[in-house]
């Protein structure tokens, strides 16, 4: 299968292919064809370093977006053992964006609890591209109140486009959904993790999206909107998006230098699926960190000090 | 201007009229045409009735200082917090800088920020108020506003009152980006807060309550009042047809639409709304329950009397 | 508008309607006629005696059933002040087969829930006869938590002939919504007085139906199965229901035999049709009564003897 | 005969073939033909699977007795209440005396009462199980078995330990009466009090659990399993079809139907439901979470290592 090329790689591509149309060439080596393949490469591997090296906000965008980025239910099978996927929000249905389950990372019982994109068009199509409807956010709140009856840390991963804007959604309630959840996370007596991994769409994003510690991965962003919606706002045009995207404070960085961020997880040159191996051991690593730093910790103390975050985030005149 | 200042210049003001075709031959006095019913009515006449329609019912939007003027016991709000205001953190600059979009909404509404919060009486009961007004910046929360609403909860708890919300909101503010979305949680957080001290909060969603107002504190009320007509929801209309690729039902996400689907706990015309509010209080703010009497036993009582 | 007529009161309707002919006869009353009609007039009060004197069961339903039998609604109307309907369960619609209320009963502010029959066909569609979805018990629970939040104690009146038994409501989770009703009665933090008014049908009675007092109108059964459902699974033949009807003890007389039941509130001859007022004053003094001995009582202690109320439920061998 | 001696006994047991057509002529040994996919299949067989058909997956229905062997850890289940039986409190006697049912339900089940209960281990865990029995009045809950359950519940409390309930029941015993649909409210009770005690309760939904039994204890566990193709559900099926005049979905009210519409946290073929109900405890009961650790700093870590 051909590697999915984001927009802002196709100068890469482009170079990359011509090189390997010249490598094909079933003709002897002559001294020119040799220097025009070594200058080739010369170039890519420059690009490359370029390329690469500082991606803007609308390119990492396109990064967190990538078809092959490791994906909540990757993180749950690579990272934790001994799961459980439990279903439903005993009310309405099981919305298969969302996905809960009983996992333990490194012999720490837990409670994962994440967006759950497909990896191709038929998995996609079952999970709404990740987008859930106020079962998915109720579902998560059962969860939520499972792991807090029984002490299980939460673990989640952020990685949604936004909850789903359908009439369905609205007409059951998806304001009603996402603002009970913000409500019980802010209060929940059990430690939270929360780790962006992908796209962090609004209130969609928020409503499993906080908690005692925001891990973000290098190339997630987690936005107040979309920057296509943005521009579509502020611009009329939502092709304007590139020009929103760094407008919104969205990219990890940001988040970090905006205080609401804990940690960066930097990924591999390119985007976390050029190496998903490593961007594994990372989260296992940082998230096990953050849940030994966090067990123990008085329950009461722990949501005093996640109020105190809360509290603390805002920047106004008085 | 701080809103009492507002209350006494609001005195003499004078509304003009909303279209051109008004009676232009009438005597002294202004005049407004129905959106509704096309009815033109005498502004006077509004004032009285709350800015409802005679004719057909249509609920003028109103602005923070009218709604609070409505709502209170005379005399008795006391705005606070009014010097927090929004500042520009991310330096925002697309299309127009947020600066000016601040500074054009100041003007514009009279008011330093989006929400107007204070301490009051309703029916009696002690409350703290607080009124987005969507001339600013379509009522949006970016911190200021979240801050102020963290206030109002923390205030309320400190000094046992009921909490009261009336939105008008486009949704989370744009401009300041993640500080902005974080105003849901930290909002919904002090919601929370109240709610585990055992006070009260009632909301009244008012036209329109949308977004990130919509899915925070606005509808995590012990009870939800709506106004009639009021659009409520949380994605944005377009793009919902946009991504369901049909045309939407007439009554979509109106207060009545969504009473009907279990969302609110009821609709009530603006000239109930503060006698209801009041009553409501009344109930969860503790009517006193006579203490207990002696213990029940076991009999049987005919409708003509006991046998 | 004629009287509705109850099966069992067929024979004494004929003889009224008979007297009521004999009466419009429009010719000089002769000594013969006179004799006839005073004969059917002592017939007719004798019948009148020793039909409503002592209604078997199956006689009760049919009184319970009564079309102009008073409503929970009219019970609201009736006896309390400063209503304020409360609408929905907040996660998917308005059930109008359950009505929550904050309601007033002579001073003491409450809560009000209760089955809403329709008093007519439209409104009998638009309340599913008074047979809720899970939307409806979920509707009545969230009235529940918002009385145990604010102290106020809760008025339950029964009146259904069950959970609307259809192919949607067992989808959206019947089962649970009554079983989470029932977990949530038996600990609720205020005082709970439930009043049978009419039908009590199986677990959808059950949903809103015991707390720290059941009152029992006369005529108002409470079974854990309807005599027709009983009949068809016993006899296979539901009409056979008169049959089954006396053997589920199922009548208010039944039920303080059985120690379920507090009180019962006698009747009009016929049946609380026959004279409205009178049973508003009983049931108003009532459940006025059962609430000053319940206020003020600690919460702990309040809800260890609902506790007690319920273990002591059941007749068994060890 | 306490269960002692049932399992016991059942090492001499010999199922006889269900059907007329099974092989006559294969040596020792029982058959039993699958009602889904009509294999025949050898009994030796079925017991090593958990009685699931080799061929289909076909769940057999298994009494209390074998499925608390299939479930508890080997020789750890103390029957508990086993002298507690119904009565006839209501003197019920249409179409046939109550009487007479509960002396033909012990004949053939061999049971005191329809449901077994009991302290046990699994994976460990110390639990208090309770099994309903479909051949006792097709699992119904009386007084007797709705004491049985509180009870079973009283005793986890006061001993620390989880819950586990296993259903197969038709709904409550129509033959007490009221007195049958009280114990659901008895039931619920109980779930509560274990809940706030802060004990873990697993239920398995298996086929079928009905009506009553449904909608009280046993869908208000923490986490609820099923069986595949177990039916469940509330109301009777001829009398959905009755009230709703059209045919009913081919998968309705299935375990499988109810994982799709939320009410089920998984199906777990049986083969796995002893090692998932096992684990589930270890999450539920207390892994034992390492002391913390110092306090986190802000810190980026990439993936390589710490930056
Ligand atoms: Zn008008
Ligand atoms: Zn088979």
């Amino acid at each position: 299968m051909a590697r999915f090329v984001m927009e802002f790689e196709r100068p890469l591509a482009e170079l990359e292919e011509k090189l390997a149309e010249l490598k094909r060439l079933d003709i002897a080596v002559t001294p020119e064809l040799a220097d025009e393949i070594s200058g080739l490469e010369a170039e890519i591997e420059k690009l490359h370093e370029t390329l690469y090296a500082a991606l803007s906000p609308w390119e990492k965008v396109q990064v967190s977006r990538h078809p092959e980025r490791p994906k909540t239910q990757d993180y749950v099978e690579m990272l934790f053992d001994d799961v459980i996927e439990l279903h439903g929000d005993r009310a309405f249905g099981d919305d298969e964006a969302i996905m809960t389950a009983l996992a333990t990372l490194d012999g720490r019982r837990c409670m994962v609890i994440g967006h759950r994109k497909g990896k191709n068009t038929k998995e996609n199509i079952k999970r709404n591209f990740g987008s859930p409807h106020p079962e998915g956010f109720r579902k998560a709140r059962r969860a939520m109140k499972l792991a807090e009856k029984f002490g299980l840390p939460v673990v989640t991963f952020i990685d949604t486009q936004g909850a789903f804007p359908g009439l369905e959604a609205e007409q059951r309630g998806q304001a009603w959904a996402i603002a009970e959840n913000l409500a019980t996370l802010a209060s929940l007596r059990t430690p939270v993790i929360a780790v962006g991994i992908g796209e962090g769409g609004s209130g969609g994003a928020l409503a499993i999206g906080f908690g005692d510690r925001l891990i973000m991965l290098e190339n997630a962003y987690y936005s107040v909107i979309t920057p296509e919606a943005c521009a579509s706002i502020i611009f009329k045009d939502a092709t304007r998006a590139p020009e929103a995207a760094p407008c919104l404070a969205m990219t990890a960085d940001d988040l970090m230098r905006l205080g609401l961020a804990d940690e960066i997880i930097r990924e591999p040159r390119g985007g976390a699926h050029r190496d998903p191996a490593s961007v594994f051991a990372s989260v296992a690593r940082v998230v096990g960190e953050a849940l030994g730093q966090l067990a123990g910790v008085p329950l009461d103390e722990l949501v005093e000090e996640r109020h105190r975050r809360l509290e603390a985030i805002g920047v106004y005149d008085e | 201007m701080p809103i009492s200042d507002w209350f006494k210049a609001r005195e003499g003001r004078k509304y003009t009229t909303t279209s051109a075709d008004a009676p232009g031959d009438l005597p002294d006095g202004v005049w407004v045409k129905c959106p509704s019913c096309k009815h033109t009515l005498y502004q006077g006449d509004l004032d009285r009735v709350a800015d409802v329609c005679l004719h057909c019912g249509h609920h003028f939007d109103i602005d923070a200082p009218r709604r609070i003027e409505l709502l209170v016991d005379e005399g008795t709000f006391e705005e606070t917090e009014a010097g927090l205001t929004s500042v520009d953190p991310l330096r925002f600059n697309a299309a127009k800088p947020y600066t000016e979009s601040l500074a054009k909404a100041k003007a514009a509404s009279g008011l330093p920020e989006a929400i107007v919060t204070g301490r009051a009486l309703v029916g009696g009961h002690p409350v703290v108020l607080g009124v987005l007004d969507f001339r600013f910046i379509a009522g949006s929360m970016g911190s200021a506003v979240g801050e102020k609403i963290a206030r109002a909860f923390r205030l309320a708890k400190r000094e046992d009152r009921a909490v009261i919300m009336v939105t008008r909101s486009g949704g989370a503010r744009m401009q300041e980006g993640m500080l902005s979305l974080m105003q849901m949680a930290k909002t919904a957080a002090e919601v929370g807060r109240l709610a585990s001290a055992g006070l009260p909060y009632i909301s009244v969603l008012a036209n329109p309550t949308m977004g990130g107002v919509t899915a925070s504190f606005a509808v995590l009320a012990d009870v939800i009042f709506a106004e009639p007509g009021a659009l409520v929801g949380f994605a944005g209309q377009r793009i919902i047809e946009q991504t369901i690729h049909q045309s939407l039902p007439k009554n979509f996400r109106t207060a009545e639409y969504f009473e009907e689907y279990g969302m609110l706990d009821a609709v009530v015309p603006r000239g109930e709304l503060t006698t209801t509010i009041a009553l409501t209080l009344d109930y969860l703010a503790g009517a006193g329950v006579p203490a207990a009497a002696e213990g029940a036993a076991c009999r049987i009582v005919s409708a003509g009397g006991e046998t």
